[in-house]
């Protein structure tokens, strides 16, 4: 399953990389006419400015897979840092950033973030990295802490003290490498929230709009009203990658959880 | 008891830091929301309008921060959250006594059938993990769970309410007469039809592949061989001795996913323009509508955590060993 | 008749708020003394059967009309009025007309159906402030402790219509049957469903819902050919400008800003970025039905999308491509952020249609949509260099100039770019204190001859006033050819307009 | 024989929570403990009596509530610092009961043995790596450094465990259990390695087992606990062929024993007591055939016949 | 009475078979106590779910026969294996700790197969529970239970319980006192000698601890990678050993009344099983291994009273 997985995020990464290669048009640039239906000259038929749509999904691909990724990537270094902390460490930092934690992963995800990108006057694609990050690592560290928990007892870990490792050391050296396929689970997981998590906000209009993402790309769908003008290829298309570039990462994350985990491995 | 207790604790800690956070955000930015408040009438307003607007919503007074913290959190625990900017002078109280019962309906009913629905499949998907059926819902939940809700609601409006006119469009009863007493439910049923449609296949796949992994924890577990070896039928020991005890860190989970649902919710509601809280937190957003984005914020995050309070209820109700 | 208005609604019928149902009470259930149609530019008698004013313009006149009641069955009278002027002032949060800013002293009953208005200096434009009041029942409101956050929810008014029923997905109008003007109303009931924006609106007027929704429908006209009851009419609204913020380099420079004036392709812009929705505009910005006021002999400064001459001056004004294709002068590059309000869908697709045409010259604009507030805060801090914006029309081409060039305005108000300058002033001032049309041709002159010269911002197109309707109901719409009002769902407007309709039988 | 390590009046308490109730257990109440130079010490007892634990704070894992310890004569500070914790590591190892979880799986055999030469710098010599190898008979030592505990049988590992704790030439060997998961068919294997490092290295071991015939087999003296206490102390074979203590003498009929002739009836044993209220008295008092009214005061520790017995019968 | 004929099984793994079980026979007569031992990972487990028809996916018996009063379990349906099972053959299993059902109290979870699947009664079902709870010394009381209300002793005690419910012919034990403390340990097996004796069922034992085996059990099965090494009486087997590996391990084995100088382990690790054998199994490990040993696959034979499989008798 795995497989699949990889290869949808490549064909995916390889579109984005030769993305000018690919495409026939600049996505930003008003070719033709407005709201043209497909047709040879534009597969997916024009936008409202003019601009080629397939071009823009074929680009867009570019900031989805990065807001994606480094999203990922920055959720997955917090919940990582906090829950070993917390689990490391225990006593009343484990209780603080557990609280922090089941509070993060409780308070639903959306409004915070429309709260918090409301506020938050700029709007770019840091912002949105930044503000779907900073609200969504509570679940990624309440597995790493309970797993770091599980771990810190083991007596291996035991084993390295006795020996005389430094703390740090332990949980670097000694922990962290035990974790890596969870840690990488949570990332792809982390990765398929923030894919989401991006176009929902893009799609609120949240983010900026100017930039092409498959979800700004649904923003100006909406906006133009493609669905009801017959053009539904246009909200189809970047959709539809949304959820295959998610599938993606969500076989990829189930499918080590089902390697790794003996508990879900076949008795 | 002591779980209880512990879970009490907690509830009110979070719903603490929930309304801290809630203050703190919209102060840490700077901002004229009576400018906001008139943007929405897009360019054809008039600039005088706005000095009126900001008179009458008290912002041209300062009061130190502390003095607005504690009268914010008396405000909320009387439950005066002030008056909208958006509906001016409509307390938000108002608003929201007008919008969250929809949403609590839709998402509730909802939620409540895609948790049946995702469970039962994904105790059979654990049950026949081995066979295509398992590996087909498998696969079938992990797509879903890729879904944007708001996507997925667009291709229904547009499938199933546009081409095919099978549903309403908007709104979440009839608007073209008006209706009471059995008609009116039913014209609110069918008109929510759309909406908890799009919640309740968004949200399946995540309680598929919960419980199916749940299950497939438990069925590693010594009494499930036990009961094979006592001879006991297959569908008994799926449902009492397997999904049994699988539904519990179900429950939790549930609880913790509900947060994911009711995001997806307020973005469905935009979609259909259900008249529930998402939209309204959408168009207060829209125009920075301080009291009103504070109060649902709040509100929502309160609802989510009553369920999660409820769930721990329940947990303790079905798990004998956090019971005794 | 069905009308779609943005929603859910609040139960609140105080006119003088903006939400959804104050649009609704506002024009039809209550009523202003006076009329300004924007469209005509005519002044039409309303709750006052006539008006007068004072041969030094310091004092305006009103009389009542004797015929009025409210619709708990009370007469209308001076006291009314000058009741609902006194909380005005009492209350400034009303007072959005700015009737007490705009210089009146003192409201004053004469008899039960005279009422004198006096102004502190001669300001012939406050007639149009006036026209903004909805009087209010006196023997009701004086009970309520703080009009301004009153939602009134059982509104008792002057008006056509009484609420039949509310809720906050519809709100019922029914018509009253003793509205002082009824045999002019023909409309029997308005269901006013609540919409939660363009989306779920247009897909009623797609399956043709709705009689009349001002809301912007892309691609309306193949709507219009399929279904062939449902018609529309984009009028000119308020004038949109590239504005340049004139207090800093480069700008200052009167060559370069006639440089983008000639560089930019506006019927482009129309076309495409505002999918042909919008009017054109002159370089005068004046509205169609004023053109008796555009001055032939100034139409050789008139300029026109013209690719050479644009060129000419960004050299003319000493710009020379870099390395990098960018236009630069010594320290100064030709690139800037272009400032649209986030979420207005339509203005940055023609920001990015802008920023496309600029690029071909070597100027950069980076499209940069900004949360609304912060827009309004940017300009009026002067921290931006091009912005995309509007002016207020107003009601006559003179309040036009005097919102788009008066230095009260500058950054504040819509003379956005800061256009600071003593003549104009003067001459706007002038214009206020005249009563004589030959004198505002004249003033109007002078100013149409700055703005050529100067160019303080480059008039784009007219937003559009978005108009669907369906003649499957009624008849008797607006449309272009017959412009007898604009088809706004706020204010007055819509009443007048209401009253021009006709069943279909 | 002079003492490497001595323990007075040892107690250790746990917090336990139980959602807003705390309970103090008690998992040792007081341990008076002595391990001379060339000795190995097996302390017996039932699971949870709290030989883990006593392992555990001598090892500085966990910080003992009270008492004392002594290492070669000298008190040890209850705060030791870098530099002081270190030398306290190098002479003190430990060796745990699970060879499948004491050695990071992610991590070579030659990482694993290195870490302590490089933690106390005493420099990384291959030579050291193999002859700690060679010292607890796995061979060719060249062919063990690259390999991956998964690569190990669980013998094996128990043995890379040991050669672990002996790079850095300690004195003192806590062990836990360590053949208590291993098949039988290599747990004496362990037990023998034992006995070879302790000769050859001059290691004391203090052992923890639950297994009698084990403990019998490589220790001088025997230490058997009961709920948090040492109820009896002595030569090891005395204890196993005639113990004192009506504890000792259950756990020697339990022990298993092909050899035995027949077995005393043991059906209903009763439970070792709650150690979050311990009674006051013997502990275990409320299981014990001679148990007498007296036996619910504290008792002390007598000497028998040159053993120690914490019970009233003698 | 029960008998294990030739019976091969294993599991599919990763494109390997991991061949469990290998052509093991035996026979279990009326109240005897038949105790196999071998070393961890040596297919007991596996020997066990086999014989009992519960072997699942992964697992796969490939070939015997497994005779319960002269019917085969293994081909027997689904249906009529219901009525076997439990009634005429039970089984304890490995860590009896977890063989409780968690959310479901002691009674329901021991009547459950009554009502279901043997036209019990509520009633007669609830006061059989009582009954066999009594029998293994727990208060009938305990029956309104939760499982983790209860001891660990006392868990094991009413999984064995359970296993009587029936008065089954033949009981299967894995295991089923291992993780318990040894006192705890000894009073369980003391109990289920006693049982054994008075309610007339017989016993597979299977467990590692081979010391404990030769104390209980009457008969006794060596078991070496998959095979029956050595099954004969208990007591002999101990006294005089044949087969180099229970010579191996009783020599490895500390032990409280005899003593020895020295214990011996036996070197080298066990074979995995996903290979194929070629002749002895055990010949890497064994110190009188030959030529022979290296070729040819010694047969179980029967030898001085009982059953070998080496080249050197
Ligand atoms: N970290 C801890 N926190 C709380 N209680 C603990 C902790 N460690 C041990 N205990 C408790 O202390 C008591 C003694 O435990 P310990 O592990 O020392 O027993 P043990 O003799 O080693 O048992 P076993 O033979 O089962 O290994 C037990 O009741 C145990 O539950
Ligand atoms: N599900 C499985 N898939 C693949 N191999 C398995 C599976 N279960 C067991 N095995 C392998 O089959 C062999 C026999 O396992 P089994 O559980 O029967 O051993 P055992 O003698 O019961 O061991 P223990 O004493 O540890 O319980 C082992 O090598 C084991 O690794
Ligand atoms: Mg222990
Ligand atoms: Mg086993």
């Amino acid at each position: 399953m795995w497989k699949i997985g990889l290869g949808i995020i490549l064909f995916f990464v390889l579109m984005a990389v030769f993305a000018p290669y690919l495409s026939k048009y600049s996505p930003n640039r008003t070719v033709s006419l407005p709201y043209q239906p497909p047709s040879r000259e534009h597969w997916l038929g024009t936008d409202r400015l003019g601009r080629d749509i397939m071009s823009q999904v074929i680009h867009g691909s570019r900031l989805s897979l990065i807001i994606g990724i480094s999203t990922g990537l920055l959720m997955t270094l917090i919940a990582t840092g906090i829950g070993m902390m917390a689990g490391y460490f225990g006593g009343l930092l484990d209780r603080i950033l557990s609280i922090l934690m089941d509070i993060f992963l409780v308070i639903p995800g959306i409004p915070l973030m429309i709260v918090i990108s409301s506020y938050v006057r700029v709007r770019g694609p840091l912002v949105v990295i930044l503000v779907i990050a900073l609200t969504s690592w509570g679940s990624g560290a309440r597995v790493i802490r309970s797993q770091v928990l599980s771990l810190k007892n083991r007596e291996f870990v035991m084993a390295s003290r006795v020996v005389g490792e430094s703390n740090l050391r332990i949980i670097f050296f000694e922990i962290l490498p035990n974790m890596l396929s969870l840690v990488a689970s949570i990332f792809f997981n982390s990765v398929l929230y923030a894919i989401i998590g991006e176009a929902s906000l893009s799609f609120l209009g949240l983010s900026d709009v100017s930039k092409i993402t498959w979800g700004t790309m649904l923003y100006w769908a909406q906006n133009a009203n493609a669905l009801l003008n017959g053009m539904w290829y246009w909200v189809f298309a970047p959709g539809l990658c949304i959820v295959l570039l998610g599938t993606s990462f969500a076989l990829l994350s189930f499918s080590i959880d089902e390697i790794t985990n003996p508990r879900l491995k076949a008795r | 008891m002591k779980y209880i207790l512990n879970r009490l604790f907690f509830f009110v800690i979070t719903l603490f830091f929930a309304l801290t956070l809630n203050f703190v955000i919209p102060r840490l930015m700077p901002g004229d929301p009576a400018e906001r408040l008139l943007m929405r009438f897009g360019p054809n307003i008039d600039d005088r309008a706005i000095e009126a607007m900001r008179i009458a919503l008290g912002l041209d007074k300062e009061k130190d921060l502390f003095t607005q913290y504690v009268e914010y959190l008396k405000n909320t625990f009387t439950g005066n959250f002030g008056i909208s900017y958006l509906h001016y002078p409509v307390p938000v109280k108002q608003v929201l006594a007008s919008s969250l019962p929809w949403t609590l309906g839709l998402v509730g009913t909802s939620t409540i059938i895609s948790f049946i629905l995702g469970t039962l499949l994904g105790v059979y998907a654990g049950w026949r993990r081995d066979r295509k059926i398992g590996s087909g819902i498998l696969i079938f939940s992990l797509c879903l769970r890729s879904i944007a809700y708001f996507w997925l609601a667009m291709l229904f409006l547009y499938v199933f309410g546009y081409r095919l006119g099978w549903f309403p469009l908007a709104n979440a009863y009839s608007t073209k007469e008006n209706l009471y007493g059995i008609k009116f439910v039913l014209s609110v049923i069918y008109h929510a039809v759309l909406p908890s449609m799009t919640l309740i296949v968004a949200s399946l796949g995540n309680w598929i592949l919960t419980m199916r992994n749940n299950m497939i924890s438990v069925l590693a577990e010594d009494y499930i061989i036990l009961a094979e070896a006592k001879g006991l039928d297959e569908g008994y020991i799926m449902l009492r001795y397997a999904a049994r005890n699988a539904i519990l860190p179900s429950i939790t989970a549930f609880g913790i996913s509900l947060g994911f649902v009711v995001s997806g919710a307020l973005l469905t509601e935009i979609v259909y323009s259900y008249p529930g809280v998402g939209y309204q937190l959408y168009r207060a957003v829209l125009s920075q509508d301080f009291p009103l984005i504070q109060a649902i914020f709040f509100f929502v995050s309160l609802s989510v955590l009553l369920a999660n309070l409820v769930m721990d209820f329940l947990y303790a109700f079905l798990d004998p060993r956090v019971r005794g | 008749m069905v009308i779609a208005v943005t929603g859910p609604f609040q139960r609140n019928f105080n006119p003088y708020f903006a939400g959804a149902t104050g649009y609704i009470a506002a024009g039809f259930i209550y009523e202003t003394l006076i009329y300004s149609n924007t469209k005509t530019g005519e002044l039409i008698p309303w709750l006052a059967s006539e008006y007068e004013w004072s041969p030094d313009l310091k004092e305006i006149t009103f009389k009542l009309r004797k015929n009025v009641t409210w619709s708990d069955g009370m007469p209308l009278t001076a006291e009314d009025v000058v009741f609902t002027f006194e909380t005005l002032r009492k209350f400034p949060a009303l007072d959005s007309p700015g009737v007490w800013k705009g210089g009146v002293t003192n409201v004053q009953k004469l008899d039960e159906y005279t009422v004198k208005i006096t102004l502190e200096k001669v300001n012939t434009f406050i007639i149009y402030s006036i026209a903004g009041v909805y009087i209010l029942p006196k023997h009701l409101w004086e009970k309520v402790e703080d009009p301004s956050k009153f939602t009134n929810e059982n509104p008792v008014g002057t008006g056509a219509y009484l609420l039949d029923s509310f809720s906050d997905q519809v709100v019922v109008l029914k018509k009253n049957p003793n509205y002082w003007n009824a045999d002019k109303v023909k409309v029997e009931k308005i269901r006013i469903p609540a919409f939660s924006g363009n989306e779920s609106a247009q897909l009623a007027v797609a399956r043709g819902e709705l009689d009349w929704a001002g809301i912007n429908y892309p691609q309306i006209e193949r709507l219009a050919q399929q279904n062939k009851d449902i018609k529309y009419w984009f009028a000119e609204g308020n004038p949109v400008f590239l504005f340049f913020n004139l207090s800093k380099k480069p700008f200052d420079d009167v060559v370069l800003r006639k440089a983008f004036a000639h560089a930019i392709d506006t019927d482009q812009l129309v076309k495409i970025g505002m999918t042909g929705y919008a009017a054109p505009v002159n370089p005068v910005v004046i509205k169609s039905g004023y053109e008796y006021l555009i001055v032939e002999d100034l139409k050789n400064l008139w300029w026109k999308h013209d690719p050479k001459t644009a060129e000419r001056l960004f050299q003319q004004a000493g710009f020379k491509k870099g390395k990098d294709g960018i236009l630069a002068k010594d320290e100064t590059k030709l690139s800037f952020d272009l400032l649209v309000p986030a979420g207005w869908t339509d203005w940055i697709a023609v920001c990015e249609l802008l920023s496309q045409q600029l690029r071909d010259y070597g100027v950069e604009l980076k499209v940069t949509p900004v949360d609304f507030g912060q827009y309004l805060q940017k300009i009026r801090n002067k921290d931006f260099d091009v912005v995309l914006s509007w002016a207020n029309y107003g009601p006559t081409v003179y309040h036009f100039y005097d919102n788009f060039m008066n230095s009260n305005n500058a950054f504040v108000g819509s003379n956005r770019g800061g256009w600071i300058d003593e003549r104009t002033d003067e001459l706007l001032a002038k214009m206020k204190q005249t009563s004589s049309l030959d004198e505002l041709k004249s003033i109007i002159a002078e100013l149409q001859k700055i703005v050529l010269e100067n160019v303080p911002a480059v008039p784009l197109y007219y937003n559009p006033v978005w108009f669907i309707y369906s003649t499957k109901n009624f008849t008797g719409w607006p449309s272009e050819k017959n412009p007898y009002v604009e088809p706004r769902i706020t204010g007055m407007d819509k009443i007048y307009l209401v009253m021009h309709l006709e069943p279909v039988k | 024989m002079p003492s490497v390590l001595r323990v007075t009046g040892l107690k250790k308490e746990f917090t336990v929570r139980r959602g807003f109730k705390v309970f103090t257990l008690k998992a040792l109440r007081g341990v008076d403990l002595e391990l001379n130079e060339k000795e190995i010490v097996s302390v017996v007892g039932e699971s949870g009596c709290g030989k883990t634990t006593l392992l555990r704070v001598l090892a500085r894992l966990y910080e003992p509530t009270a008492g004392k310890i002594e290492l070669f004569g000298k008190e040890l500070p209850r705060k030791l610092n870098r530099k002081e914790e270190l030398k306290f590591r190098k002479l003190v190892q430990m060796v745990f009961q699970d060879p499948f979880a004491s050695l990071n799986p992610t991590k070579k055999i030659s990482y694993i043995l290195e870490r302590p030469l490089k933690i106390h710098r005493i420099g990384n010599e291959e030579q050291i790596l193999k002859n700690v190898l060679e010292d607890v008979e796995l061979t060719p030592p060249e062919s063990f450094l690259e390999k991956f505990p998964h690569e190990l049988s669980g013998g094996q590992r128990q043995r890379v465990v040991f050669a672990r704790a002996i790079v850095t030439k300690p004195k003192i060997i806590l062990a836990d259990e360590p053949t208590s998961m291993l098949d039988v068919s290599i747990k004496s294997g362990v037990l023998n390695l034992m006995l070879k490092l302790k000769a050859e290295h001059d290691i004391s071991f203090l052992h923890v087992t639950h297994d009698l015939a084990a403990a019998k087999y490589i220790s001088d003296r025997i230490v058997v606990m009961y709920a948090g206490l040492i109820v009896e102390e002595g030569d090891a074979k005395q204890i196993v062929s005639k113990p004192l203590h009506p504890y000792t003498m259950l756990l020697r009929e339990a022990a298993p024993d092909p050899g035995r002739s027949s077995s005393a009836s043991l059906t209903d044993v009763g439970e070792p007591p709650s150690l979050v209220n311990p009674p006051r008295g013997c502990p275990f008092e409320p299981r014990c055939t001679y148990a007498q009214p007296r036996c619910k005061e504290p008792v002390e520790m007598r000497i028998v016949d040159g053993r120690k017995v914490r019970c009233v019968l003698y | 009475m029960f008998e294990v004929v030739g019976l091969n099984a294993g599991y599919e793994f990763r494109h390997k078979f991991v061949h469990a079980v290998r052509n093991v026979s035996f026979k279990v007569e009326e109240q005897d106590f038949f105790g196999i031992a071998g070393e961890s990972g040596c297919g007991k487990t596996t020997l066990m779910f086999a014989s009992l028809a519960l072997l699942k996916k992964p697992g796969k018996v490939i070939s015997g026969r497994v005779l319960l009063d002269g019917t085969d379990l293994l081909s027997l349906r689904a249906s009529e294996l219901k009525q076997v099972r439990w009634k005429k053959i039970s089984l304890v299993t490995q860590s009896s700790m977890n063989s409780l059902n968690p959310v479901m109290k002691i009674k329901d979870q021991m009547a459950d197969v009554l009502i279901r699947n043997h036209g019990f009664s509520k009633k007669d079902a609830y006061e059989l529970v009582k009954e066999k709870l009594k029998l293994v010394g727990i208060a009938p009381e305990r029956m309104e239970n939760y499982p983790h209300q209860l001891s660990g002793g006392m868990r094991q005690r009413v999984v064995i319980a359970m296993a009587l419910l029936l008065s089954p012919r033949v009981v299967f034990m894995d295991e089923p006192a291992t993780a318990l403390d040894v006192v705890v340990q000894r009073s369980i097996l003391q109990q289920i000698e006693d049982l054994r004796e008075r309610e007339h069922f017989s016993i597979v034992f299977i467990t590692h601890d081979i010391s404990l085996l030769f104390e209980l059990a009457t008969k006794i099965a060596i078991m070496y990678a998959g095979e029956f090494v050595e099954v004969g009486k208990a007591k002999t087997v101990y006294s005089e050993p044949m087969h180099p590996y229970t010579k191996g391990l009783i020599e490895a084995l500390p032990s409280i009344s005899r003593d020895l100088d020295r214990y011996k382990s036996i070197p080298g690790r066990p074979i995995d099983l996903a290979l194929k054998i070629e002749g002895c199994p055990f010949r890497e490990r064994c110190s009188f291994a030959f030529e022979r040993c290296r070729v040819e696959k010694p047969e179980l034979r029967f030898i001085n009273g009982r059953w070998v499989a080496c080249h050197l008798y």
